[in-house]
């Protein structure tokens, strides 16, 4: 979810009443454009640089053409000619912003990283037109920060240039590739395979967690292979009890790593708890009550 | 250095070495010759200098069902076994997302597979379902540069202990996730 | 057909490539020493032969920073892209740009790479990247939620022809992207 954060800086800050970050501002349909704009942005921008007007529909390419805010204002640098070292951000950000203001509504949610440069942007802005008082030194001068990261960015864009001018492997050189001698040659009787790591091999690759997420010691239990496995349970067999889910193999480390999942699953709203309250005769029985001093949870499939 | 009595078709022997080893697919005769613009004669003349060469190293021309490929000696099975024990049973992830796909959403084209997966289909999988048999291709869909629709086979349901696709374990439903890539 | 004077050198060089066929990646010396069995000096040896046969066919044994593998002589690179353009994989900027963060720059954090680039980091790069084996993660920045540390791997540096980190492209200076033009 790449724009969510600024998405959700903006909601914050405007203090609009959508209070689901994830459902995004494309969907929000009561919001008109316009409002946005004059949210977002305080002074109006009288015109566009003509060089770089692109009609509105063509901004999904636009936004295709570069790598990232970083790397179109290095494009408006180099349109104007500017030394980045002695660069003046004033008229960089001015089209910049104008830039970014003719964004359609429509194109929100896939211009978040542009909105957060347009902030910064903004800010220095600001700062470069107000009267100065005399920085203080142990503060980070915005502007220079800038310029410091667009350096450092053209530089990145530069070697990755040159790495791809390398000779690389399956594109400029190919690998041979040969075929195992046969079947029936180099085994006997060929392992058979369960067809449920079909199934769990499709939910890792649609619900693998963050790369970020490492709270568990990779290999003993992986939390991919639990969220497949519940997932696969949940969805088939109806709702279960936590402790049905375990795999009871796994030891402790198999409950926090089930538990981990099953959070993980509630979070994207695929599973949720059954309310056993209302609807579940069999907790008359005392004697399963009173083994059970909190109730158990019942998980059900939301998807 | 051996025999360089007819050079032009030595390298045609050689071009079609090349193929086998960079093609996914086991390639039919047909394919060779349309690819490299040969007559039926000179094909054979030249496979049969291929098969002289390959005599000398460990890979054999193989011919099957659906055409050539290169494969390497039976005679060095137990070796293989020996080094890669588990060259044939370990089915890495992205092989089994790969099948799963096809599986489940069959007749795909390899980019619906990269569409879906939303990763660049590696030959090496491809080729590794291709020679295990599970996969095979079969029509070709309608768009541009017309590519081939990619179906589980016979021997696919076999490995998996089932007798029809009906079998594979029920797929949940997806769809609704917000938080899918 | 050509020197029988050291049947058991040739059966070396022999094995050596069904290893070198069977393997998943690359192979190093010492690994092949240990499964053959062999001395540095016959390994040596073995390879001199191995290097000899192949040449009378498509086939190079090229060295990279991970070990041997074998790879289709360069001069059939046309031929292969002409007729199977899908083995040809293209990689976007956002990827080169991501991996030459962490190449240039490692050990980094994920938002390490977002800050330099200004962009969100897209799961589907990162995936990609660790698809490919081209990079890892190892150690944990010592900051809150102990992101972990990417690093690139020596897959990446036979992807890219390269047996060490230094032999990565330099660096521009600021100078010269100063007069950006």
């Amino acid at each position: 979810m790449p724009t969510s954060s600024s998405q959700q800086r903006m909601h914050s800050e405007y203090d609009q009443p959508d209070t689901n970050p994830v459902s995004g501002l494309s969907t929000n349909k009561a919001t008109p454009a316009q409002d946005m704009s004059i949210r977002i942005y305080q002074t109006p921008v009288q015109q566009l640089p003509h060089d770089l007007y692109v009609p509105p529909q063509a901004f999904e390419i636009w936004l295709e053409q570069f790598a990232g805010p970083l790397d179109f204002l290095l494009y408006l640098v180099k349109k104007n000619n500017v030394d980045l070292t002695q660069m003046s951000i004033l008229p960089i950000t001015e089209q910049y912003l104008s830039y970014i203001n003719e964004l359609d509504t429509e194109y929100f949610e896939l211009a978040g990283d542009y909105l957060l440069m347009a902030s910064t942007l903004i800010a220095i802005k600001s700062e470069l037109l107000l009267p100065t008082p005399a920085i203080p030194h142990d503060e980070r001068d915005p502007k220079a920060e800038l310029i410091e990261r667009l350096e450092e960015y053209a530089q990145i864009k530069t070697v990755s240039q040159r790495l791809d001018n390398l000779v690389r492997l399956e594109r400029d050189v190919f690998l041979a590739m040969v075929s195992m001698p046969s079947a029936d040659v180099m085994n006997a009787e060929l392992p058979s395979y369960s067809p449920t790591l079909l199934v769990d091999s499709l939910l890792k690759m649609q619900l693998q967690p963050d790369y970020q997420m490492h709270t568990v010691k990779v290999d003993t239990v992986p939390l991919a292979d639990r969220i497949a496995s519940i997932s696969r349970q949940l969805s088939t067999k109806g709702a279960h009890s936590f402790y049905d889910l375990l795999d009871k193999k796994q030891g402790e480390v198999g409950i926090v790593v089930s538990f981990i999942a099953v959070l993980e699953l509630m979070k994207r709203h695929l599973i949720g708890l059954v309310s056993t309250h209302l609807d579940s005769p069999k907790n008359t029985d005392n004697e399963t009550v009173s083994k059970h001093v909190i109730e158990p949870l019942t998980l059900e499939w939301l998807a | 250095m051996t025999d360089t009595q007819n050079p032009s078709l030595e390298n045609i022997s050689k071009q079609i070495e090349v193929l086998l080893h960079a093609s996914e697919t086991s390639l039919t005769a047909n394919a060779i010759k349309q690819h490299l613009s040969l007559s039926t004669t000179e094909l054979q003349r030249a496979l049969d200098v291929l098969r002289q060469r390959l005599d000398t190293g460990v890979l054999r021309l193989h011919e099957t069902a659906s055409g050539y490929r290169l494969q390497i000696a039976d005679s060095y099975s137990a070796l293989i076994q020996r080094i890669f024990p588990q060259r044939q049973e370990r089915l890495s992830q992205a092989l089994l997302e790969t099948l799963s796909v096809i599986a489940y959403k069959q007749p795909v084209t390899r980019s619906d597979i990269e569409y879906v997966r939303g990763v660049t289909l590696s030959s090496n999988i491809l080729r590794q379902l291709f020679d295990r048999g599970w996969i095979k291709e079969d029509g070709y869909k309608d768009t541009l540069g017309r590519p081939a629709f990619l179906h589980t086979t016979p021997q696919f349901l076999d490995a998996f202990g089932m007798t029809s696709l009906d079998e594979l374990p029920p797929m949940p439903d997806l769809a609704a996730i917000g938080g899918v890539n």
